[in-house]
């Protein structure tokens, strides 16, 4: 706040011209010359100041634009291209793919059967379809059981897209607890937690030569 | 004069503390000197003596800062009597200068965080472009899921996991009964050190992670049952090493 | 795409910045030089560009800014007061939260235990997971400690919402260093329970050359 310039010294042209830059850029929608003026201190012109910007802009890789009555900086249209057929919605993933992601990643190398235990529900081959795609997921070596059922584990973008260094990092039941990511209900008639969950690889190293 | 008043509104401040460290640099400004020469014994007898007022006013104290008040008296005696080189916890002074660091830190933290949050800030003091444009893969759907949504999904079914109905799989736990029996036909014939997993019956070495850790799980409190009946002697070299077993002798 | 430059052609030095211009306007995210080459013509030099879009940009109300090993374009933050309509009110971080988060960028990466050492009490539920929310910490590698605790660390996100080019720039480190008040000092006397060897003392590695 204490950077706001006094009430009665206008900013001289150029520092108007920065002020207009800011909010253009920020701004989620077209701003007209009445909007600017309101934020501006007093005495501002946002019509001198933004013809400023304009010939500043003009020829770069970012374009002062008209929208109707008012205005906002856009990328030059030559350079579309750069950002052609890039334009991507994003959406949630969903649940049911969240959750066999979650599984995968914590007891990794694992069956759908397994999965589907783990859930509790049946897992659709979109669910698993879909984070192969994504190249979250891919497939393991073969499970030497019956069947000899294909498992799947997690991939280096998996790592990448979740900030991690190995799926070794991902926190134990007990550390999700002390996080705050698990309720503290005590499970019925059990006193202690299953804990191992996430480090299937820990302890057992302890023995081994 | 403001002196008493502010003892007091320290005692029944008590909820505004986080914990006995808080409190300790709290009645360390009294002293108004800087923390690398803040007399400790000083500090400890305003402690005990903040506790000793809490207890007065009847305020119920959380264990750590009884655990604290102990520990301060400890010292406090320590610092009054010549040292004595063959005590195991270290000089007085050392434990004193140790509590100077520590109270020294929090500060140093604390003004580090009041500096972080001092700073200009995203949406706050400086912004981003207001209506971004997304750049990434081609003509994709981007599906985005953050470690946090990760995390949560796990913790959730692992939470509803607690409340199935309780059934045990058998198949792939191995028995304790099973492994003290397979030790004790072994360890006959066993002359020197020798890993635990080499006790590992067939068929339980490899395969399902769960069935192996079941296996070693079992062996080794069976070890320890041994150990316990002096029939064997475990040993680790390191945290984390192999585990060994060998007849006692 | 008419518009795309052919195949051998590599664009002149200014056009490059004009692309890296608009390919920074226009992502949402901060950008590494590896995301910008990707995205040029091949033969195009990203740095070299980049560098001179910084000189352009220094002083405007729009600024180039460095966030870890990537690049965005910010308001400049002593023209914050013009957009306060556009503050996005975040929830009030609790003590406990600064604090920890404090401790997290400045020891990192860092285990619970740590944290609570240092403040002197637990870690209340909801501190941790707030952050983790927040996308400012997420989890390091495990510590080759007794339990194979897992350790937090900074985020991109973190230094981009604090203006921080690097955990490095995070103000009064070197002071605090010198002062030895980032060791990772055990009590006296216990010397051999706190045998945390080999796991380095986070941040000051960042100074040993």
């Amino acid at each position: 706040m204490s950077d706001e310039p006094g009430l009665f010294a206008v900013p001289p042209l150029a520092e108007q011209e920065r002020m207009i830059e800011a909010m253009l850029f920020a701004s989620a929608v077209p701003l007209s010359l009445d909007a600017m003026r309101a934020r501006l201190p007093q005495g501002c012109d946002p019509a001198e100041a933004l013809a400023l910007l304009r010939r500043r802009y003009a020829g770069r890789g970012v374009t002062v634009v008209r929208v109707g009555d008012a205005w906002a900086l856009r990328t030059a249209p030559d350079l579309g291209w750069l950002m052609h057929d890039q334009r991507v919605e994003t959406r949630k993933l969903s649940r049911a793919a969240t959750e066999t992601l979650a599984i995968i990643a914590y007891h990794q190398p694992v069956t759908r059967a397994e999965i589907e235990e783990i859930r509790g529900v049946a897992v659709s081959r979109g669910t698993v379809d879909q984070l192969l795609e994504l190249e979250w997921i891919r497939v393991g070596r073969r499970r030497m059981s019956p069947g000899r059922p294909v498992t799947y584990v997690v991939t280096e973008a998996f790592l990448d897209h979740f900030g991690l260094e190995s799926a070794r990092d991902l926190p134990g039941l007990a550390e999700l607890r002390a996080a705050g990511l698990l309720d503290n209900r005590p499970p019925p008639g059990t006193g202690t937690d299953d804990d191992d969950a996430g480090d299937g690889t820990g302890q057992s190293e302890l023995f081994e030569e | 004069m403001p002196d008493p008043q502010a003892a007091d509104a320290l005692v029944i401040d008590i909820d505004g503390f986080e914990g006995p460290l808080d409190v300790l640099l709290t009645l360390s400004r009294t002293q108004k000197v800087d923390l690398r020469r803040i007399s400790v014994l000083q500090l400890a007898e305003q402690y005990l003596e903040f506790v000793e007022r809490a207890r007065a006013l009847r305020i119920e104290l959380a264990a750590d800062y009884l655990v604290m008040a102990a520990w301060l008296a400890y010292l406090k005696s320590r610092l009054l009597l010549p040292p004595d080189p063959q005590d195991p916890d270290g000089s007085a002074e050392d434990l004193a200068a140790h509590l100077a660091f520590q109270l020294e830190r929090l500060q140093a933290m604390r003004e580090a965080a009041a500096r972080l949050m001092a700073r200009p800030r995203k949406g706050l003091d400086f912004f981003e472009r207001g209506a971004p444009e997304a750049i990434a893969r081609a003509r994709t759907t981007r599906y985005d899921a953050t470690l946090y949504d990760l995390l949560r999904a796990y913790a959730r079914l692992r939470t509803r996991d607690d409340f199935r109905p309780y059934a045990f799989d058998r198949r792939d736990i191995y028995p304790i009964e099973a492994a003290l029996e397979r030790l004790r036909a072994r360890l006959g014939d066993t002359p020197d050190w020798t890993a635990l997993v080499r006790f590992l019956p067939e068929g339980w070495r490899g395969g399902a992670p769960a069935r192996k850790r079941s296996a070693v799980a079992s062996t080794f409190a069976a070890t320890l049952e041994l150990a316990k009946q002096g029939q064997l002697e475990l040993q680790q070299a390191d945290t984390f090493a192999p585990l060994r077993v060998r007849p006692r002798p």
